[in-house]
């Protein structure tokens, strides 16, 4: 292939490294050289120089954005000099509460489970999908097998990080709801009734 | 003709249409979801078919759709229904036009979003975190747990129901109207459609409207208007005396 | 012509222009010069004199890197040449097939958002259930708590990510409502003249 990477005056980066470089800044994953070369259409050893080329200019010292070869691949991180920042960008002030949203399925999956996405959607009246993968996140709860009858579908538990935050030496110290009816189950089919009956 | 049997195939709904308004009725079928002009349409269709009138399954079904469409803005509009009811009609005018306008902005909107999506169309951001981005530790202060309890008082709050009491409504047949606008005009050469349904729920006022229409088609009566909104003046003609029993030449495709 | 490779600028930015670089390289939000200043420890001044160096520098044309001001804040995305690459590479789910349905309820949302599926089915005279749903789905619009009054209908509003996805620096990119619907005010005006008419 007689097509030398060249850095033609008017542009500081060769076509092809600036695609190389335009498809790592928006990957959430490490890209590999095979990876690269399908997206950007051209042949491996062509995205290897392009790699080098990136190589020289993201690297420390000289940039903020470094470029690191990581198992699986290829993928950029912050300087060593910015460490502090980052640190400080991602640290999160402790968070006061929950959303609502978040509340809710979390009530659900404490008073009800281990209960399934859909049966917490049934409750809630609404998909829960994303509440749920929050809260997973979060670590306040967590897989807990599969449900057999529902289609194998996951079903969540509490953790013991949510009787932490919450306070509770377990799930049997969770406040009483004599006022909603006796039984989880007769509850729960009461609020299912409810949301039936919700406009949203 | 049985209006409760006229076959349906709709978009959310095929079958019968008593079956249509059971499952409605059980709340097994979103009625929102169901459009009721295309109902309209097949027991039009269904009617032209027939090539005759048949009156009481024309006030029949007048009075289901109305009840289906009254349900459906109630479900559209739930905690609003009664109030929209008591507006004037100046008042009711000028919502509908804020609706309107409201509705005709957010169109516009859209084809400016439509456009805009496609001029960012070659703009790729990172959707996820970065793969070398540090983790992210998320904390939560200690939270009371009584607000979970909370949480589900609120999920157990009964929402205000939604009234059926107007599904039972009973509505005159169409005929009624016909005898009783023929006495009217063995009395008088004309009265003021108005004036005759004032007092009348506004699907007893339709069903008088169409048997209005009913003697007009027959030549029993003609109809004048100022202009539009104008109240209708009903003259009875000459051969009314010599008509009785048009229902059965009237075609449904005149209506 | 064959020069030798010089991808490192003879002219390197200065160190709070890399910090800021490589806080952007691994943020997963846009960021505002307030969230850089509070990171990188530096004014804002300083930090928009870093954002003006950086936007010469990641430009489209010079670099495969661009720096844009979207969503309320700053974020890096791939060079409108690599756009096929990336398209090659990574799915676009969030935005494709959007239906017109889709597009209203999202206008709907955004201008008058928090609101409820009522809400949107009250301007579109349609129920909104599937459409909502599907945005949730996509990250285009979130839960925002529930509506007291409407007997506890959940609210939505727009996300961070619809502000990207439609390239809006931020809500108040959206075109003024009193410029839209021009013939909106027709028939208001057609409506009352009617109802002027109409026997009390």
């Amino acid at each position: 292939m007689d097509r030398p990477l060249r850095l033609i005056s008017a542009n500081p980066v060769d076509r092809l490294a600036r695609v190389v470089e335009a498809l790592l800044v928006v990957a959430s994953q490490p890209l590999s050289v095979e990876d690269l070369a399908v997206a950007a259409n051209d042949d491996t050893e062509r995205i290897e120089t392009a790699l080098r080329l990136l190589g020289e200019r993201y690297s420390e010292g000289r940039s903020g954005i470094v470029l690191e070869q990581v198992a699986g691949g290829w993928a950029f991180r912050a300087s060593r000099e910015a460490a502090e920042a980052c640190a400080t960008l991602f640290e999160r002030p402790v968070e006061r509460g929950l959303s609502g949203a978040a509340m809710e399925t979390l009530a659900i999956v404490a008073y009800f489970g281990p209960c399934t996405r859909p049966d917490v959607a049934r409750i809630r009246g609404v998909a829960a999908d994303s509440v749920v993968a929050g809260l997973v996140e979060r670590g306040l709860i967590a897989e807990s097998g599969r449900d057999a009858e529902a289609a194998g579908a996951i079903r969540y538990k509490t953790t013991p990080l949510f009787e932490r935050v919450f306070g509770l030496e377990s799930l049997a110290a969770l406040p009483r709801l004599d006022d909603l009816g006796g039984e989880a189950d007769e509850i729960r089919e009461r609020l299912e009734a409810v949301a039936e009956k919700r406009p949203a | 003709m049985i209006v409760r049997e006229l076959e349906l195939d709709l978009d959310a709904f095929e079958g019968p249409f008593d079956l249509l308004l059971t499952l409605v009725l059980r709340e097994e079928l979103e009625l929102a979801e169901v459009d009721i002009a295309e109902i309209v349409l097949a027991f039009c269709s269904r009617l032209e078919e027939r090539g005759r009138l048949d009156l009481d399954a024309c006030g029949e079904f007048l009075v289901l759709v109305a009840a289906l469409l009254e349900l459906k803005a109630r479900g559209l509009f739930p905690e609003e229904a009664l109030e929209l009811s008591e507006l004037e009609p100046e008042e009711a005018a000028e919502e509908l036009a804020r609706r309107l306008a409201d509705y005709r902005r957010m169109k516009e909107a859209a084809a400016w979003l439509s456009e805009r999506l496609e001029g960012a169309s070659e703009r790729f951001f990172r959707l996820g975190p970065a793969p070398l981005a540090p983790r992210v530790e998320r904390q939560l202060a200690p939270q009371d747990p009584e607000r979970l309890g909370a949480a589900l008082r609120l999920l157990a709050t009964e929402p205000p129901s939604l009234s059926l009491g107007h599904m039972a409504l009973r509505f005159p047949p169409v005929s009624q109207f016909l005898e009783r606008f023929r006495a009217v005009l063995g009395r008088r050469s004309r009265f003021d459609f108005e004036s005759e349904v004032a007092g009348l729920s506004r699907v007893e006022a339709a069903v008088a409207f169409l048997a209005m229409l009913e003697l007009r088609k027959a030549g029993e009566v003609s109809l004048e208007q100022a202009s539009s909104f104008a109240p209708i003046r009903v003259l009875g003609t000459r051969a009314a005396t010599a008509k009785e029993g048009v229902e059965s030449q009237w075609i449904a495709r005149s209506a």
